[in-house]
């Protein structure tokens, strides 16, 4: 195989498929067999004549090699003389003129640890409310399951104090979910906000938040939204928020890898890969 | 200087229109021929033709519905034309209309001259074109024109044991199958075309994640057609046993099932709207780029996001039989995996959002179109969330709510920017400017017609007003919203002939376009307008997601940050 | 296809563009796959569903003796593959007659069975649940390996009048595939049909 | 233990008003006409908690709306290229790791949270049970009319349903086992409950318990054939006294007509009427057509076609498809006094 058919080099003549009628034939064939059924045998007979000349036509148009004609190319005009641009840069990011940003951003496993942190503070602190006020561990936790009952099949506060393994699960693996998920978020946002990101996403955040459940809790989790005490609800979101931000903020910041150069990015670090591939950049079409 | 010509080399001539030879030899040409780009431009053309009478099949329908006890038309004949609506809408419109672009495009796009295997591509289409003959054949099959023949009534998904034989006599049903069946096989050619394509014939430096986004959806809507019409094929082929050898798949009195249908329909029928939809993804993701002056935001997760929809939307069928009877957790399962289409869904709305966010924004027509898709498509999912979710569906579903749903995402959203494809690769397939001015009149007037027939087709849904019914009582509140609905229609209508006639008059007289009017960056700009047969005359050879950018700032490729 | 015996040099598919006919074959084997775990799927859910007639357990006997032909016949066929890679078109025609004859005694062993099940058992397409989806299962299966049998027929004619070359073996690779995926599918079928549900 | 505020109460229901008080208010409005069938109008428990839960998602879908709608506005207003732009591209930016990950968790707690809400009121729907005193119905769809066994009270009716009222407090539900003579029909009275389809070789069912007596209109709601339109369905909710009586009624075998209709008794039991429809009582005892025995009893005739009066009736013997073209009942081609004769027989089946 010659390189230079590829790139700069002359155009010469190309080869392309012949044209045929022998897929209009098979094509027009199969469909009168099929129309046959819908009318009368004749139409099919028709069409099975048609699909067999269009199968032996087709196999010779392939076979033994396939049949071309040759089409003189033309040299290719000028192209892509629009007059270069000047391409407008972020303030930001004068350096790097393909931004992927923001430039530096928490990795995600900073969110997974902030929310686990902050799952374990909300749990830690739900369960104290069960056992100082109901003396049951199991209390909040059953009190989550109730997103799955509805109104009339909610039981009584009494059955609501024993463990129950499958609402067990149920409570674990939704808190589990959820946290990991508002944790992530705080990965991705706290940056985000102007000033003060603990006070904003750690505190007003979770108050906005249980001002909203406020409104919906009932669409949700009527069972919950029966037997909920608010001010022990906000303060354990609030717990949340802080945990959670404080371990977020807390870890370093890494570049984003995107905007790195692709050699950069593969591993390879040798200096002057970047200029090498300029070098041969010039032209991309010929 | 957007509006300056922006191309400095002189134009060439008009290229040689094909008005020079005899008619037989352009006929001869046509159907020989097994050029992709001829053949993009038949599937188009094709699937036009169709869209016309798909939509006075509409018109019918909605001036027999435009007041209460309306007898315009007989039931029998009110019930051919949904059927023959929605059949040929998806099958012989929608579904040509994207493989035309997708055969048009995708070569020029991966730097290619041809798909895989031209022949079967040609093959492919006359298929196609066979199938929606014969289906149209049944107007004048069985009884004659008189009484409308036998044309299928039982619905585009057909549910069983409507089409069984003691309660579809004749043909009628037939003709549904077989057209079907015969179109179905060539589409699974051409998307098993498609997907060789995309794999094998890239130009050299085009590796997967340099390839545009166009490509990568659109191999997806390849994969999904490959994996998906092989179900309603084989339905297909059951149905036939069933109506000429006596067999009993669906034959509710010997034991058949009339579900078993809906399942294998669906398995069809889910994926197959998101056939639909992802092409009218890909034109998006290339078009708001160009338009915004800005590479597509997030691409990497735009492909994530694409393969995922692909996965997902195999995994969703049941969704259309939320009230067929299914245990509490068969629901839930449905519900569940519908409503985690919104993420991705909703990722791709976010990045395209994102490439438009500090960029400086051209509204020539196709992006006035691609913006309207944005916001319809938006309102349309919207609504499909809330079909998602069971309960509601069981108020909701077979009702208008549902009709105007799928119109929103089909017309509002698919058609929408669909014409926005045309407009933008039209100067590419004609070499002429369209004209601007129309372009943006059929955008104004098909946008209102749209809203008033779409907009307003939810309330009687929510009223309580069934689909598929031919008439209906007064004092149901639903005739007010009837009466708007059908005057949206004449818009619509009107935008459409505003739109092929800006088509057929430029390909005329239209000036004449250059290479890239666009100032795009992928490489079908970088050949002639329309481009030679062979598209390149030598290969291109690429370095990042957007070529032709590298070669207009030289001094600040792509290639160095991808 | 690579047109391998056209003059001009081929830069114009530098790529893989050899692999668009396995590639190719590759997506009509997953779109054959989706038609067939239809039917499979309605077989089994229709099974033991019969309102009339007789029974899978009745009536079918495993075809050990087709089988064992057809799944040989996967083995045979590399080995003409092999043949014709290296050139050897005798060889290659021999592995290739035993190939389809394996292929035709499992073809005339479903005509076998279906004329017992047909005039001995009077099990019809028509009789019954059962055998709507009986014949229709094992009567797609049949339908591709009777396609199977005359593209290798066709291929060994042009054998014979000595129009195979090595050149070829990557094309005939491509047929081999299809050959294979029908045998794979009989390997579902027959689970299906003659031990999951009888 | 729950923490209920007065006001905090008042603020929730103000609000909960502002999401969704105008989707609300303006279909509320139209739920109220007469003989409306508005889903944002539940009478009934199935169609109450799917209201609520509507209420629910089109809020949440609201917000999303509005979010998102804001901000294509902003950007189509903002960004767009301004009359003297000095032709720069604008800065090249190629994503956001932060952003991506914003908007997949915030779908994704959307989504969770909308499924939970569904699955609980699919539980509740689907998996309810039910008290002693359930009334059952057995719901057949025939192309293209209803007919409804009363298993319990041992007669079967056509067309208008008729349950008895349900006190939320004693809930007296009706439960409807759904099953299908031909084609798939689909039974839909959206201010009791929702959809549920009626599938040949296939047992459906569900229950409704209105709250408040009335007529509540529906119609089939999946496509059966040519005359799917006008299969409609009414639901009479009787107080529980008046749904006795009516039970009493539809038990008795029809009345032995007086001599004055005698002519008619005879061409309506020679012709071949009585191979499609019952009259009990009679020779009639066809299962093909709706059963007649209390024809007079029902407000409309033919699955709410026409009014069930003398003209309509003669005229629906005469030429059924001048109501309902399609219809499976033929025209009987009786002479005119037959016909009268039957219509005078028919109009005694009280
Ligand atoms: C062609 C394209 C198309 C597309 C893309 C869709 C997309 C969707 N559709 Fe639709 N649908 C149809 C075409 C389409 N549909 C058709 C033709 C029918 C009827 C067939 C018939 O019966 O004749 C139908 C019917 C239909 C039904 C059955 C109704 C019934 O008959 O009872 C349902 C039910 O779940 C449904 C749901 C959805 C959902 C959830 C999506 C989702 O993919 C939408 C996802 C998009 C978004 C949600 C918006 C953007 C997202 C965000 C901004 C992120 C934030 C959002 C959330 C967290 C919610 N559709
Ligand atoms: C690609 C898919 C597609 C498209 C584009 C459309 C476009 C339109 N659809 Fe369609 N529709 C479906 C797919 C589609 N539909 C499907 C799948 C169904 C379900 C079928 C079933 O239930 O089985 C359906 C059902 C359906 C119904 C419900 C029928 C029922 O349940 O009873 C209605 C009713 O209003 C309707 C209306 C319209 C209208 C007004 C348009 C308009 O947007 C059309 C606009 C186009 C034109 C008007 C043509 C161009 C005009 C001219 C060239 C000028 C000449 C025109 C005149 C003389 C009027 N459609
Ligand atoms: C071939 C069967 C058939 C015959 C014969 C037949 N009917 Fe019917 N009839 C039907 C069907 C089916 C319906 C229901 C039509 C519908 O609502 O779509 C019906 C409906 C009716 C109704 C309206 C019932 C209601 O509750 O709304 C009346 C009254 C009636 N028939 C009277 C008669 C009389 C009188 C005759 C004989 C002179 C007769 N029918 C003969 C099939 C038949
Ligand atoms: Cu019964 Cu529609
Ligand atoms: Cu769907």
């Amino acid at each position: 195989m010659q390189e230079p058919q590829i790139g700069n080099a002359e155009p010469t003549d190309v080869m392309l498929p012949a044209p045929t009628a022998w897929p209009f034939t098979l094509a027009l064939g199969l469909a009168l067999i099929f129309a046959g059924m819908l009318t009368n045998v004749s139409i099919s007979i028709l069409g099975a004549v048609l699909y067999l000349s269009g199968a032996v036509g087709w196999f010779r148009e392939v076979l033994p090699h396939e049949r071309h004609v040759r089409v003189p190319a033309e040299p290719e005009a000028e192209t892509g003389t629009v007059p270069a641009r000047e391409v407008m840069r972020l303030p930001v990011a004068q350096q790097v003129q393909r931004a992927w940003l923001p430039l530096k951003i928490y990795p995600i496993s900073a969110g997974v640890k902030g929310g686990l942190a902050g799952g374990i503070a909300m749990a830690v602190l739900a369960m104290l409310y069960g056992v100082v006020f109901f003396h049951s561990l199991w209390y909040p936790i059953n009190l989550i399951a109730g997103s799955l009952y509805d109104a009339p099949a909610i039981p009584t506060t009494e059955a609501l104090l024993h463990f129950r393994l499958g609402w067990f699960v149920f409570a674990l693996a939704m808190h589990i979910t959820m946290c990991l998920l508002v944790g992530l978020l705080y990965g991705a946002m706290l940056p985000m906000l102007p000033t003060r990101p603990i006070v904003l996403g750690g505190i007003i955040g979770p108050l906005l938040w249980t001002g909203l459940l406020y409104h919906v809790l009932g669409y949700i989790n009527p069972l919950l939204d029966q037997q909920i005490n608010w001010y022990w609800f906000a303060l354990s979101q609030v717990a949340f928020g802080v945990v959670a931000g404080l371990v977020v903020v807390r870890q370093n910041k890494v570049w984003t890898s995107e905007n790195l150069p692709l050699a950069m990015r593969a591993g390879i670090e040798s200096p002057g890969i970047v200029d090498e591939h300029e070098h041969d950049g010039e032209d991309t079409r010929r | 200087m957007w509006d300056a010509e922006p191309i400095s080399k002189p134009l060439a001539v008009p290229p040689v229109r094909d008005a020079v030879q005899p008619l037989f030899d352009r006929v001869h040409g046509w159907i020989t021929t097994v050029d992709h780009k001829r053949l993009g431009i038949l599937y188009i053309v094709y699937a036009l033709f169709f869209l016309v009478i798909g939509g006075i099949e509409a018109s019918i329908m909605r001036l027999q519905l435009i007041r209460p006890h309306n007898d315009f038309v007989s039931p029998q004949v009110f019930n051919r034309m949904f059927t023959m609506h929605g059949t040929t809408m998806i099958f012989f419109v929608a579904m040509p209309v994207m493989f035309g672009f997708i055969n048009y495009a995708i070569p020029l796009m991966i730097g290619a001259r041809d798909m895989a295997f031209p022949r079967l591509n040609a093959w492919g289409f006359w298929m196609t074109a066979f199938g929606g003959i014969i289906l149209y054949f049944s107007f004048l099959g069985g009884s004659g024109l008189y009484g409308a023949g036998s044309t299928p009534d039982v619905g585009w998904f057909a549910y069983a044991p409507l089409t069984s034989p003691s309660f579809s006599v004749g043909h009628s049903t037939d003709y549904w199958i077989i057209g079907l069946l015969i179109s179905g096989f060539g589409s699974i050619a051409t998307a098993i075309n498609i997907l060789t394509t995309i794999f094998c014939l890239r130009c050299p430096g085009m590796t997967l994640g340099k390839m545009p986004l166009f490509a990568w959806m659109n191999m997806v809507t390849a994969g999904l057609v490959v994996l998906a019409l092989g179900p309603l094929t084989a339905a297909q082929l059951m149905l036939l046993i069933d109506r000429y050898l006596g067999g009993h798949f669906f034959d509710t009195q010997a034991g058949g099932s009339a579900i078993i249908w809906m399942h294998f329909f669906w398995v069809f029928g889910h994926p197959e709207v998101y056939v639909l939809v992802m092409p009218a993804f890909a034109f998006v993701s290339e078009i708001i780029p160009v338009f915004s002056r800005k590479a597509i935001f997030g691409y990497p997760i735009m492909v994530g996001a694409t393969i995922s929809i692909g996965f997902i939307s195999m995994s969703v069928w049941a969704h259309h039989m939320f009230t067929v009877g299914m245990t509490s957790y068969g629901n839930a399962f449905f519900v569940a995996s519908t409503m985690a289409i919104a993420v991705p869904t909703g990722i791709k709305i976010f990045n395209w959002l994102g490439t438009m966010w500090g960029g400086k924004l051209i509204f020539k027509t196709p992006m006035l179109f691609c913006v309207a898709f944005l916001f319809q498509f938006l309102i349309a999912g919207l609504t499909g969330v809330m079909l998602s979710v069971a309960p509601f569906n069981w108020q909701l579903g077979g009702s208008y709510f549902v009709v105007a749903h799928f119109h929103y995402v089909i017309v509002g959203g698919i058609l929408f920017a669909l014409f926005g494809a045309f407009y933008y690769w039209f100067p590419k397939m004609s070499g002429r400017m369209y004209n601007e001015k129309l372009g943006k009149l059929h955008f104004w007037v098909f946008l209102i017609g749209f809203h008033l027939t779409f907009d307003f087709m939810h309330i009687p849904g929510i009223l309580g007003m069934p689909r598929r019914i031919y008439t209906y009582e007064p004092g149901r509140g639903w005739d007010t919203w009837n009466l708007i609905i059908t005057i949206g229609v004449l818009f619509q209508a009107v935008g459409i002939l505003i739109f092929v006639y800006n088509l057929v008059s430029s390909y005329f007289k239209g000036k004449l376009a250059g290479d890239d009017p666009w100032d795009a960056w992928t490489l079908e700009w970088s050949t002639s307008s329309p481009p030679p047969d062979y598209n390149f005359a030598t290969i291109p050879v690429v370095r990042s997601r957007r070529p032709l950018w590298d070669l207009k700032h030289p001094e600040d490729p792509d290639w160095k940050y991808e | 296809m690579a047109a391998t015996t056209i003059a001009v040099p081929q830069p114009e598919m530098p790529l893989s563009h050899e692999l668009r006919g396995r590639v190719g074959m590759w997506c009509l084997i997953v779109a054959e796959s989706a038609i067939f775990s239809i039917f499979v799927v309605a077989y089994l859910y229709y099974a033991g569903k019969s309102i009339s007639g007789p029974t899978p357990r009745e009536v079918l006997h495993v075809p050990y003796f087709n089988s064992i032909c057809l799944f040989s016949s996967s083995f045979t066929i590399v080995m003409a593959e092999h043949a014709i890679a290296r050139g050897k078109t005798r060889l290659f025609g021999i592995w290739w007659l035993l190939t389809i004859v394996l292929g035709a005694i499992f073809i005339l062993g479903t005509a076998r069975e279906w004329y017992g099940l047909i005039y001995r058992d009077g099990l019809t397409i028509s009789s019954s649940l059962f055998g709507t989806t009986f014949y229709s299962l094992v009567g797609l299966h049949a339908f591709h390996v009777l396609v199977g049998l005359t593209g290798l027929s066709i291929i060994l004619a042009f054998t014979a009048l000595g129009y195979v070359k090595q050149e070829h073996a990557e094309r005939i690779g491509v047929f081999a595939m299809y050959w294979h995926f029908v045998d794979a599918i009989w390997v579902v079928v027959l689970s299906v049909v003659y031990f999951i549900t009888r | 233990m729950s923490l209920n505020l007065g006001p905090g109460k008042l603020f929730r229901t103000a609000s909960a008003w502002l999401c969704i008080g105008m989707t609300e208010a303006a279909f509320a409005q139209a739920g109220a006409a007469p003989g409306s069938a508005s889903i944002f109008s539940p009478a009934s428990t199935p169609a109450d908690s799917i209201y609520h839960l509507s209420l629910f998602v089109l809020a949440i879908c609201g917000a999303i709306f509005l979010a998102v709608f804001s901000l294509l506005v902003y950007s189509v207003v903002k960004f767009r290229r301004r009359a003297g732009d000095d032709g720069r591209e604008p800065p090249q930016i190629y994503g956001s790791n932060q952003m991506e990950l914003a908007w997949t968790v915030i779908p994704v707690l959307i989504v969770v949270v909308l499924f939970l809400a569904s699955a609980r009121v699919i539980h509740a729907v689907e998996d309810a049970r039910f008290p002693a005193g359930t009334t059952e119905v057995t719901v057949v769809g025939h192309q293209f009319w209803w007919e409804f066994q009363y298993p319990q009270q041992g007669f079967i009716a056509a067309n208008e349903l008729h349950v008895p009222v349900s006190d939320p407090q004693h809930p007296t539900p009706t439960h409807l086992t759904l099953l299908s003579a031909d084609t798939d029909h689909s039974f839909w009275v959206p201010r009791l409950a929702g959809k549920t389809d009626l599938i040949p070789n296939r047992t459906n069912n569900m229950w409704i318990d209105p709250h408040e007596t009335g007529v509540y209109v529906g119609q089939c709601a999946q496509y059966c054939g040519t005359q799917h339109a006008k299969m409609l369905l009414r639901v009479i909710v009787q107080s529980r006294a008046d749904f006795e009586r009516w039970v009493v009624e539809q038990r008795q075998p029809a009345q032995p007509p007086g001599d004055s209709v005698a002519k008619g008794r005879q061409v309506f039991e020679t012709t071949a009427c009585v191979n499609c429809h019952t009259v009990a009582g009679t020779n009639a005892n066809g299962k093909f057509g709706p059963d007649l025995t209390h024809l007079m009893s029902r407000e409309t005739i033919a699955a709410g076609a026409a009014l069930n009066n003398r003209e309509n009736l003669r005229q629906w013997v005469q030429d059924p498809d001048s109501f309902k073209p399609g219809a499976l009942m033929p025209a009987m081609q009786l002479d005119e006094h037959d016909l009268d004769a039957v219509t005078d027989y028919l109009v005694t089946l009280k």
